[in-house]
């Protein structure tokens, strides 16, 4: 905290007449910077667990969403563009994007769940994707993140026909207007926001196209 | 010369010209009295130097001119003073004036006088000799016109151009002046290249007067090397900046004045007066009035006595018509309205319109909806909306940044406007408020 | 009392200060910002949250009072630490302390309410920004004691929350046919999306001014009718 | 680069600072009828968002990596003190320059566009090139802004509004009325 | 003997004859002008598009008298934002949010302002943008042209506040149909305007001759719409040689709301630029958006806010583009 002290410091224009010496100044600052530093770190100690148990709550819900209640699911934390099981030392965990892989109750991998992210109509959308990396076939999608036209785009998120079409779909889908027949790569867009839906099946095709590769690639052993 | 006859915008009102086009000019009889203010030209007004009860003969000096850009005033009849007192100017104020009880049975017979002879005189002489016979420039605004015959001595004039152009709707006079006595005009001519040593003369005519055009060609004399042009028919042709665009091709620069280009421009009337002087020796006591206009039953060009009052000219012309509103000295579309017809004509009064109440503006002003007619009709490439606008509002700093004072009041805009905002009006009361409030020095 | 009379008593007051808000009651201390100063309708402070966050009551309401506890927090830090405070760096100290209370708001919104937390995302730190605040800190808490300070903070946050409350009903309950998330008006309504979308945000406080114009407009009128 | 491009067009037009994320509002509702004014704050703006952009991309990558909770404190005193600094510099190198921009700059300061940009690109985890194309993008979305608001002004103080509107009311219904204009960008460059 | 003296003198400033035009009869012109559009709306899509019209106008008028300066309805300003707004809405579209676009546009396109003459933005655009925006999925729900002229082509009268409930057939535009589905449309259709889309914007031959009208009587300025078709065509032209799957220029100018907003919204006096210029400006402006918007943009269709967008633009458009001097040193350099 004591680096814009000295900005400041310098910075402040002496009043003629009325001068404050310098330590003062920064002595002001100094106690300013402490005091609230202090409180700061003492809040942030105290809410800390509250604010990483509700994260994790959000990650745990979703996921368990995606990938139609795993039994149990393991983290995978993509580092140097290939996956690995413990984040090397050294690396904040929070930061690196992560797969999540669920097994039933028998330890069987039944799928991945990954954030996927691509711009919207309006703004960058994220979803969580929940597939079987072995046939590229979808599990659950659920929206984490949007700012589409309320009422029109965001029926993405809360029109849960849309997103319940992708289950069973094996990507990469295409958007169409009439799904006709059960082709296992067609889903329905939505009227009226089809920007939107377009953009839930591009985000869904690029996210699990990548991260079947390095699924693939962390099966046949490859650690970053 | 890209444009030549012709300049960018203007506007195209009824010419409404056939009322009187056809029609020669006739001496008005002298009317009972005479009302002659002392202020009838741009510039300083006379000096009076009669006193009441004075008897006074026709082309008696009544008022001296009061310094150079002065001239004086003549008795347009012979007849007594009876008073010195302010009476109703035509531009609406009250103005001292003097007036004469016309002498009902005087022969008006000049007194007898020297005609000078033009072929020796000095440029000097000629112009101390104009000015004396109280010539001023009968287009409309009267600045005297021996100061025009006096260009300062670092501008090489060229060119003399003489504004035939006549673009106010209804008038007619100097299109019967230059039908009727061409020869009168070239004199007149002759002796102000003379004067101003100028070899080169060009008469602009907008092409809506094939009789003038022809009898002005025929009368041309060999030995001057004088251009009787046909321009396009358009407001404001007779403007000076937009005739020395037309004739020329050169825009006079924003804020100068012609000579700055070589040019000189003199309206026909005051070319036949100076001929006048040098043919008669008369000085302009009397003038071609144009008294016309759908409120007035009988139409006619006439040779008018400077102070006769609009009443008396308006009888003489049978009357008004019953739907007759408004009356108008000058043109309609730079003219000023009168509200009193005791107002005499003066030496300026091209013409008397009387207008009927259909022709006249409505009185209904709508809000400026921005179309911009105003702009493709304003000869100096005016914003007159914007200027509009920032009138209203009372910004005039802001008015003189958008050129307010290259506006010459023409009126162009405020006839297409379809919102019928008086914008003429507008700037010029925004010109006497920049007026009235020096510029502060910073 | 004249002027003899009062000239020893000024002697003990603390040192004139320039600017110095006039005395007043405490209600009138919390009154001020909720009606005459109201930093959203009258003074038009603090606009980035104002349109930004008053899509839903909820957000509104948490964003207002996010806005008081920073208020009240700072207005109580920096009138404590008035004298101490040196004119040089008081801006700098006044930002630092109210960057403290906006993380320390931050923090406890994050841990308490996370789903609101996330949805006002940035605009919680960006009170630092809101001009209501440093405006405070200087023309009112710096010149009085802390009791009034937190007052006039209190009373700022409370117009601050009721306008944005006020008008991030309008927008959920046309915008959405709801409040607070409950459906209003059966399932046939329909929304007008416009008002949950940022023009919409422009609008309502347009409207909202217009309204508060009116009012003046028509309360001057009939005063003058009343004289 | 079709990436940095989206962020461009999006931060410029489809996110517009101002019209569409609410921020920098101050500046914009206060700039009057005065188009050199606006440009001149845009510039000034955009000049101290690239400062920022940098500077707020060092902390986090630098020194905040183990502190996050200490962004908004520190952010607003690097900013605030690095305005003055380039202040200062601004003012003794290149004086003209001062002369027009000068004055806005300590307004800037407190302008909410300024910590707004450190946040979000904190938040979107841009890097480096993708800041200063996001900061690029949001200084000329905010003189845009800025300047429309000017000249529309210019204009509606030709004009005769009625009572009630004449103070905010007016200015709220031009923003809105922007802001709507702004929409038809939505959508650019997610389409194809 | 015939008075000498007028019976009234009036005594105005010069000028003190005046052009024939006048602002409401422009206003009426245009008005009239919009009757052979408005047939064929009702050719197109029946008794739905009068009605939708018709609900526009009254309520536009209704609103201007409310809050309008007063004495305003004449002036036929108020008409032609209530028509141009139905003309630029689906048939099938609720009526209480048609009257309510209406009123919006009034108010807060033009009363606020000032009234006639004051406002920036063009009112009918206002109030369409406001309803695209609150109502997107009603101002997008397109009717199937033809069928019986009294077959109404939605839930025209829904409660106000709730929801239409449609069972008409509808379709889709062909900007739509391209966007979305990748179709083209046959040209003559769009000529014609036998396709879906607003009930005021299909008929495209109509509308031009309604244009070639009014800018022959000088009502509106060619300038605009010859350089918004010029720049459409020939940007699409280009667009379309560099890559063939995107739209040519005929489809460009004949499909969407083009030739009506060309024609009827760009060239609105009020808030389009006075300088001719500042027009050409203008009109290119608003062709180089619309191509951006329907190809790039998300929407299928970007008319009205291209023109809201230079709308915004043409207070600036106007300072920049005035015209020199007459013997000022710009011209004279020349």
């Amino acid at each position: 905290m004591s680096a814009p002290a000295h900005v400041h410091g310098g910075g402040a224009a002496p009043v003629p007449g009325k001068m404050t010496p310098a330590w003062r100044l920064l002595a002001t600052l100094f106690v300013a910077g402490a005091l609230s530093g202090l409180l700061v770190v003492a809040v942030y100690r105290a809410t800390l667990p509250a604010i990483q148990k509700a994260a994790a709550a959000k990650v745990a819900g979703a996921v368990r969403e995606v990938l139609k209640a795993p039994a149990s699911w393991d983290t995978l934390y993509l580092v140097n563009d290939a996956l690995a099981a413990k984040p090397p030392a050294g690396t904040d965990p929070g930061e690196l994007p992560k797969a999540y892989v669920g097994k039933d109750q028998f330890g069987k991998r039944i799928g991945i769940a990954v954030v996927g992210e691509g711009p919207g109509f309006q703004e960058i959308m994220q979803l969580m994707i929940g597939f079987d990396p072995a046939t590229g076939a979808l599990i659950g999608i659920k929206v984490v993140d949007q700012k589409e036209t309320p009422g029109l785009g965001d029926k993405i998120e809360n029109d849960p026909t849309f997103l319940g079409q992708f289950a069973a779909r094996i990507a990469p889908v295409i958007g169409v207007k009439d799904r006709a027949g059960v082709p296992p790569n067609q889903v329905q867009t939505i009227t009226g926001a089809t920007i939107s839906s377009r953009a839930v099946i591009k985000v869904v095709n690029t996210t699990v196209a990548r991260w079947q590769e390095l699924m693939r690639r962390y099966d046949k052993g490859e650690t970053p | 010369m890209p444009l030549a006859f012709d300049f960018r915008h203007g506007v195209h009102p009824p010419e409404e010209k056939e009322l009187t086009r056809e029609l020669p000019i006739r001496r008005m009889p002298y009317p009972d009295e005479l009302v002659l203010p002392l202020r009838q030209h741009a510039g300083k007004p006379a000096k009076l130097c009669v006193k009441v009860g004075d008897h006074v003969e026709r082309g008696d000096t009544i008022a001296e001119a009061d310094g150079f850009i002065s001239v004086p005033i003549h008795a347009s009849a012979a007849g007594t003073v009876t008073a010195v007192e302010f009476w109703p100017h035509p531009d609406g104020s009250y103005a001292e004036a003097v007036r004469i009880a016309v002498d009902k049975y005087a022969a008006q017979v000049p007194r007898p006088r020297i005609v000078p002879k033009w072929e020796g005189l000095t440029t000097e002489q000629v112009v101390k000799a104009v000015q004396q016979a109280g010539v001023v420039g009968l287009g409309g605004a009267a600045f005297p016109t021996h100061v025009k015959l006096a260009p300062p001595k670092e501008y090489a004039v060229h060119t003399l151009i003489i504004n035939g152009a006549e673009c106010e709707p209804y008038l007619t006079s100097d299109h019967r002046t230059m039908a009727e006595y061409p020869d009168r005009v070239l004199f007149g001519i002759r002796v102000m290249m003379h004067a101003m040593g100028v070899k080169k003369c060009v008469v602009g005519i907008e092409k809506n007067k094939p009789d003038a055009i022809a009898a002005m060609q025929r009368a041309v004399p060999k030995d001057l090397d004088v251009e009787i042009l046909p321009l396009t028919v358009k407001y404001p042709q007779g403007a000076e900046k937009m005739l020395i665009k037309a004739v020329t091709g050169v825009e006079v620069p924003s804020g100068k004045l012609p000579v700055t280009v070589g040019v000189v421009v003199q309206n026909v009337g005051s070319v036949a007066a100076i001929a006048e002087v040098f043919e008669t020796g008369l000085p302009l006591i009397e003038r071609i009035v144009t008294v016309t206009g759908h409120g007035l039953n009988k139409p006619q060009n006439l040779i008018v006595p400077v102070g006769t009052k609009l009443r008396d000219l308006i009888a003489y012309c049978g009357g008004v018509t019953p739907d007759a509103a408004e009356v108008i000295l000058g043109g309609p579309m730079m003219g000023t309205a009168v509200a009193n017809l005791d107002a005499p004509v003066v030496k300026g009064t091209t013409g008397v319109v009387v207008l009927a109440k259909h022709e006249t503006r409505g009185e209904t002003v709508y809000p400026c909806i921005h179309c911009g007619r105003c702009l493709d009709a304003c000869p100096v490439f005016l914003n007159p909306s914007h200027l509009g606008d920032l009138a209203r509002v009372g910004r005039y700093d802001e008015m003189t940044d958008a050129h307010l004072a290259d506006c010459m009041l023409c009126g162009s805009c405020a006839f297409v406007c379809p919102s019928n905002i008086p914008l003429a009006q507008l700037f010029q009361a925004s010109k006497a408020a920049l007026r009235r409030v020096p510029a502060v020095t910073t | 009392m004249t002027a003899v009379a009062t000239a020893p008593t000024k002697a003990d007051t603390p040192p004139f200060e320039p600017g110095a808000p006039p005395p007043a009651t405490l209600i009138q201390d919390i009154w001020r910002g909720i009606g005459k100063e109201n930093p959203v309708l009258v003074q038009f402070l603090g606009m980035c949250p104002t349109m930004a966050v008053t899509n839903i009551l909820a957000n509104g309401f948490a964003m207002g009072v996010a806005t008081t506890f920073v208020l009240t927090g700072s207005g109580l830090f920096v009138s404590l630490f008035r004298k101490y405070v040196a004119h040089e760096v008081r801006i700098t100290s006044y930002i630092l302390i109210i960057a403290t209370f906006v993380t320390l708001a931050d923090l406890l919104l994050a841990a308490s309410f996370p789903d609101i937390s996330k949805a006002l995302g940035p605009f919680i730190p960006l009170i630092v920004a809101n001009c209501l605040l440093l405006g405070r800190a200087e023309a009112f808490a710096a010149k009085v004691g802390p009791v009034r300070a937190v007052a006039d903070g209190l009373g700022m946050g409370l117009g601050f929350t009721l306008s944005l409350s006020a008008l991030a009903s309008f927008r959920e309950i046309l915008g959405r046919g709801t409040l607070l998330g409950h459906p209003l008006f059966g399932p046939r309504f329909e929304p007008w999306v416009f008002l949950m979308m940022p023009p919409g945000g422009f609008f309502t406080l347009g409207v909202a001014c217009l309204v508060v114009a009116f009012a003046i407009e028509w309360r001057k009128k009939h005063a003058v009718r009343r004289v | 680069m079709g990436h940095l491009s989206w962020i461009f067009v999006s931060t410029v037009l489809v996110n517009n600072f101002t019209l569409v994320m609410f921020l920098g509002l101050c500046s914009f509702f206060g700039v009057t009828g005065k188009i050199e004014t606006a440009w001149r704050l845009g510039l000034a703006n955009t000049f101290v968002l690239l400062l920022t952009a940098v500077s707020a991309w060092f902390l986090n990558a630098y020194v905040l990596k183990q502190t996050p909770f200490l962004r908004t404190i520190a952010f607003i005193v690097v900013i605030a003190s690095a305005v003055q600094i380039v202040e200062m510099a601004v003012k003794k190198y290149l004086p003209v320059l001062f002369r027009q921009l000068g004055i806005y700059l300590p307004l800037i300061t407190t302008n909410c566009a300024i910590l707004g940009l450190a946040l979000f690109q904190t938040s979107r985890n841009y890097t480096l090139v993708e800041a200063l194309v996001f900061a690029v993008g949001a200084g000329l979305g905010l003189t845009l802004a800025l300047s429309l608001m000017a000249s529309i002004r210019e204009r509606t103080e030709l004009t005769d509004p009625p009572v009630v509107a004449r103070r905010m009311g007016l200015v709220l219904v031009i923003a809105s009325c922007l802001s709507m204009a702004f929409m038809g960008f939505a959508g650019m460059g997610s389409a194809e | 003997m015939t008075a000498v003296t007028p019976p009234r003198l009036i005594v105005t400033a010069s000028p003190h004859v005046k052009a024939a035009d006048s602002t409401p009869k422009i206003m009426w012109h245009v008005v009239l002008s919009l009757v052979p559009v408005i047939v064929a709306s009702a050719w197109f899509f029946g008794i739905s598009a009068l009605l939708v019209i018709a609900t526009s106008t009254v309520a536009a008028l209704i609103t201007e008298r409310a809050v309008g300066k007063g004495g305003t309805l004449g002036d036929g300003s108020a008409m032609i934002t209530g028509l141009l707004l139905g003309l630029t809405l689906p048939a099938g579209m609720a009526l209480w949010m048609v009257g309510l676009g209406a009123a919006f546009a009034i108010a807060f396109g033009k009363a606020v302002w000032g009234g006639l003459g004051q406002n920036v933005f063009n009112p009918a655009l206002v109030g369409r943008a406001f309803l695209q925006a609150a109502f997107p999925v009603a101002i997008t729900t397109w009717p199937r042209v033809g069928g019986p002229f009294m077959e109404l082509k939605g839930d025209l009268f829904a409660m106000p506040f709730l929801h239409p409930v449609t069972n008409a057939i509808t379709s889709a535009t062909p900007l739509g149909l391209l966007k979305f589905e990748g179709k083209g449309t046959e040209l003559m259709g769009l000529v014609i305007g036998n396709t879906g889309g607003s009930v005021g914007e299909t008929a495209a031959l109509v509308i031009l001759a309604g244009g070639l009208y009014l800018a022959l009587r000088q009502y509106l300025n060619w300038r605009i719409p010859v350089s918004i078709f010029i720049t459409v065509a020939l940007f699409s032209s280009i667009l379309h040689l560099v890559d063939p799957k995107k739209p040519d220029a005929l489809f460009m100018l004949f499909s969407g709301g083009l030739m009506l907003g060309a024609i009827y919204m760009a060239t609105d006096m009020v808030t389009s630029p006075v300088t001719n210029k500042g027009k050409w400006v203008f009109g290119f402006g608003i062709g180089v958006l619309v191509v951006l918007i329907r190809v790039w943009g998300g929407l299928p269709e970007g008319v009205m806010y291209a023109i809201l967008f230079m709308n915004a633009l043409t207070p600036f458009i106007n300072r920049a583009t005035q015209p020199a001097v007459f013997g000022s040193a710009t011209r004279l350099a020349r």
